[in-house]
């Protein structure tokens, strides 16, 4: 399959990264639904996280492209797409609050109940 | 870890490395619009050779060193920086890149093909690294520090 | 003015507050009709509480928010401790309903259309 | 068009943002000079959703334009002829324009409140800094025209209110609720930037406009199928439907009182969204009526499950968070049931714009739902700002404890009791102009739908005499703080009170002048959204 100059590897091999895209994200989901430790499932957020932007960077592969940068490729040279790498640095930096963010908010969850397993931590419910 | 730091080999090649962590994270904020990284990457870079510091001389180590009030400041200004950049071409459209082209200050063409870059290009993008890596580098070494003051609490409890 | 039509009626809050005004207004002139026979400094002042003397402490009049629905929630109560345990406050639940949902919106999106 | 009303879009985000990132600097001037930059910066941007609503309902009334950082429109042509629409564009139609009102709404007065709800305790700069740059993430999501920029304002909105609900690091609760929020958003939101990839990965591109049109041509494909599952669950979930409620209660009641407020109005902008996502991209093809039934089935369990639970907390806050929830439903159900009659109209190769009046029960339904949003947030935000009056004045967020305020607090008493009656549809009240279109409509649906939506506001009403009775009624108590709120905090909730009264007087020409604009934008503004980024019609 190709469009343009450009080609889509469809072989078992060019698939690859997006199995271990999935398989990031479902480790990932397993830690969220599974594990009862509070830096655990931080961890398994990060993990989706890291599926999700594998995933991005695949999107925009193209087999052949060189990097997309101007001064890098030969005029005429075909690129890999630049809007996905873009997008997917956007998500690494927002990545980085949220994990930020979370870490804090664990590590006050701790002095408070003094205890990181989730199954404790329920004073807000029903 | 205790307030002391860690071992004597840690502390002295951190002495060594950290100035040259810093160095590269400058470099790749400076050549952030020609080559792959720019504010954010760099910006990182510099703020782990800060998270080094703190981890290899504890917080001790670094008391009165790092300012946090200061830092927090910087962070301010870079982001403020930034949004101004963004405002400057507002006559055009907010994010219009003023001097992209111009032939002046940040303003030459790149040649296309492979070439090593001119730094002096990009119009308010370079800028825009600068502003985005100040804010950075300082951002995340607050929040390691605010989060290594917070466990370090948390063991005198 | 202002009213709305929806197509199935009409609603005019002007008319509405204006009629609600003059039935007010009408129910007031009723009652002042009525037979004047309430004496101050007598027992008709004092609350009636089932024939029970009256709490020294106020308060204990107060009834609780807490309260005030018990008949109902207990009415409901097989309904009420299903919803109210599965607000476990556990983020794993949490997170099993939100995958949990989406589950069920793909299948109804690939099995129906 | 004059400059401003041009640049109006952008400056609705660019402001808050300056002024999140200016504050802590003229925080160091003193917390006067600081309060009256932020009052400013707030009306600034109150003032511009107000410009920008003016220009469309009074006249333009077609999608407005904003192209970031381009002089020469947004498409960068290729050098093989190709244009692609790469540019990240705002884009304002008439929903947009009408959430820019809610929104505006909600943060002035919340805003204003802050300043005499802080003044003793620490306050604090950051706790401005987090409100301007939520309210910046909010506008930012109305507004924008790009679906990975969509996503960026969710996470900053993710990240600004989930600090907003956590700052108070001493109370232990806050934590909770600041972890539990946090990841779910963050769940949420790494679901939407999943499908966003999928959709980039199918048409190449992320405008919304570009990715409609590209839809309308070639219809929906599998993987468009598998990114709106992910959508419309991952906005569901940030708007707080049932099953996926369970954060909502945990951040509205947890978080400070004037920001409750700006959470649902975030949570609303979630349900923008999910509009835009149903009405605009995936407006034509197969499994319209598929996703309207999924709204409404979401809907019923929203408005039903959230009024049952408020009915049974004792915490004043928490009861309010879940009458929130359960309003939500009423905008999922309201414009649920026209994106029924709209499916059954685009099967029967009716036409949309003749349908586009009262007189149809799907546009209706539209009106209602939209209409609803509005006095939902103007409710909400009198309920929880006088909450707030109540907890600061009795020092005690439990029913079991509070009692006779109306004693100490008679405009509070008055404003909670305006607020408590309007959510709950009572005449002649705004909530009940809202109510009566979703009923009448959704009868024609199903009895059913109607059954359980008149229930749930009498129930609602039987909520809020609970709260009334717990907190208000009873005799004077001894509490050593109770007295009257400031006047600082009476003015916001006077205003909201105000416009509870004044749409609920008049919500015919309300309706005529905001709502129906924004009800036909998404009910048969596609061609128009899609044709104003890529020309044409």
């Amino acid at each position: 399959m190709s469009i343009g100059s450009f080609s889509f590897d469809v072989t078992a091999s060019g698939q690859f990264p997006y199995i271990i895209a999935a398989i990031l994200v479902a480790f990932g989901l397993y830690a969220l639904l599974f594990k009862r430790n509070l830096i655990k499932m931080v961890i398994g957020i990060t993990l989706i996280e890291t599926g999700v932007n594998l995933f991005l960077v695949m999107v925009g592969y193209r087999s052949g492209g060189a990097a997309p940068i101007y001064t890098y490729a030969n005029p005429g040279q075909g690129m890999v797409l630049p809007t996905p790498q873009a997008l997917t640095l956007t998500s690494i930096v927002i990545g980085l609050a949220t994990t930020a963010l979370l870490l804090s908010f664990a590590i006050f969850v701790h002095r408070h109940y003094g205890t990181l397993d989730v199954r404790k931590i329920k004073e807000l419910r029903g | 870890m205790n307030d002391r730091g860690m071992s004597v080999i840690v502390r002295t090649v951190t002495r060594f490395v950290y100035g040259l962590i810093i160095v590269f994270g400058f470099y790749v904020i400076m050549h952030g619009h020609l080559t792959p990284g720019g504010g954010f990457q760099g910006g990182a870079i510099v703020a782990s050779a800060f998270a080094l510091l703190l981890v290899s001389f504890g917080a001790a180590g670094i008391k009165g060193k790092l300012n946090k009030k200061l830092l927090q400041s910087l962070e301010e200004i870079g982001a403020l920086a930034f949004l101004g950049l963004a405002f400057a071409g507002l006559g055009t459209a907010f994010f219009y890149n003023l001097l992209a082209h111009g032939g002046g200050f940040f303003g030459a063409a790149v040649p296309a093909g492979p070439n090593p870059g001119i730094l002096n290009a990009g119009g308010l993008v370079p800028l825009m690294n600068w502003a985005v890596g100040l804010k950075v580098m300082t951002g995340i070494a607050s929040i390691v520090i605010v989060m290594l003051i917070g466990a370090r609490k948390e063991e005198t409890e | 003015m202002g009213g709305i039509s929806t197509g199935f009626g009409v609603w005019n809050p002007i008319a509405w507050t204006l009629l609600f005004i003059g039935i007010l207004i009408i129910g007031l002139f009723v009652r002042s009709r009525g037979n004047k026979s309430y004496k101050r400094g007598t027992d008709q002042t004092q609350p009636f509480l089932s024939g029970n003397r009256e709490p020294e402490n106020p308060e204990a009049l107060h009834v609780r928010g807490a309260n005030l629905y018990w008949g109902m929630v207990h009415g409901l109560s097989g309904y009420y401790k299903r919803v109210r345990e599965s607000h476990t406050g556990i983020l794993n639940d949490y997170v099993a309903w939100f995958i949990g949902a989406l589950g069920l919106v793909f299948v109804i999106l690939f099995w129906i259309g | 068009m004059n400059t401003l009303a041009m640049h109006a879009p952008v400056l609705l985000v660019a402001v808050p943002l300056l002024g999140a990132f200016a504050v802590p600097l003229i925080g160091k001037l003193g917390r006067g000079v600081r309060d009256i930059f932020i009052g400013l910066i707030v009306a600034a941007t109150a003032a511009l959703a107000g410009l920008l609503a003016a220009h469309y309902f009074g006249g333009a009334g077609v999608p407005q334009l904003y192209v970031l950082g381009g002089a020469n429109g947004f498409a960068i042509p290729l050098p093989s002829g190709l244009s692609v629409p790469i540019r990240i564009l705002f884009e304002v139609d008439g929903m947009s324009a009408f959430m820019g009102l809610i929104t505006a709404l909600v943060t002035l007065t919340g805003a204003y409140f802050s300043f005499c709800y802080w003044r003793e305790r620490s306050g604090g700069n950051m706790y401005y800094s987090l409100l301007l740059l939520l309210t910046a993430g909010i506008f930012g999501m109305e507004l924008t025209g790009d679906m990975f920029n969509f996503f960026v304002f969710l996470e900053i909105t993710s990240i600004a209110a989930c600090g907003l609900i956590g700052f108070r690091v001493w109370l232990k609760k806050s934590q909770e609720a600041g972890f539990k929020v946090m990841a779910l958003y963050t769940l949420s939101g790494l679901f939407v930037l999943l499908a966003i990839a999928l959709l980039y990965g199918q048409h190449g591109a992320l405008n919304m406009a570009f990715i409609a049109s590209q839809i309308g041509t070639f219809g929906v494909s599998i993987v468009d199928k598998i990114a709106l599952g992910l959508l419309l669950t991952g906005l569901a979930m940030k708007a707080g439907a049932v099953p996926m409620h369970m954060w909502a209660p945990d951040a509205y009641g947890e978080a400070p009182a004037p920001t409750s407020a700006i959470l649902v109005a975030n949570s609303q902008a979630s349900l923008y969204g999910l509009f835009r996502v149903l009405f605009t991209i995936f407006g034509v093809g197969a499994s319209i009526a598929t996703n309207a039934w999924i709204l409404i089935v979401l809907a019923v369990l929203t408005i039903f499950v959230g009024v049952t639970m408020a009915l049974v907390q004792n915490d004043l806050k928490r009861l309010i968070a879940f009458g929130a929830v359960s309003q939500i439903g009423y905008m999922l159900l309201g414009v649920g049931v026209g994106l029924v009659r709209r499916a059954s109209i685009l099967a029967g190769g009716g036409s949309l714009v003749d349908s586009a009046n009262a007189l149809d029960y799907g546009f209706v339904a539209m009106q209602g739902g939209i209409f609803h949003m509005l006095n939902d947030a103007a409710c909400v935000g009198l309920l929880f700002l006088a909450s707030g009056a109540v907890i600061r004045a009795s020092g005690t967020r439990d029913l079991n404890k509070m009692g006779g305020l109306a004693h100490h607090m008679k405009w509070t008493t008055i404003f909670f009791v305006i607020g408590a009656v309007a959510l709950a549809g009572v005449p002649p009240f705004n909530g009940f102009a809202s109510k009566l279109l979703i009923y009448q409509s959704a009868f024609k649906v199903s009895p059913f739908l109607s059954i359980i939506a008149i229930l749930s506001s009498i129930m609602l009403l039987a909520v809020f005499v609970k709260a009334f009775q717990g907190a208000f009624m009873g005799s004077k108590t001894g509490l050593p703080e109770a007295g009257e709120a400031r006047p600082g905090m009476l003015i916001p909730m006077a205003v909201l009170a105000l416009v509870v009264i004044v749409f609920g007087l008049f919500p015919g020409f309300f309706i005529d002048t905001i709502v129906t604009p924004a009800a036909k934008a998404l009910w048969l503004g596609r061609d128009a959204y899609i044709g104003a980024v890529l020309g044409g019609g």
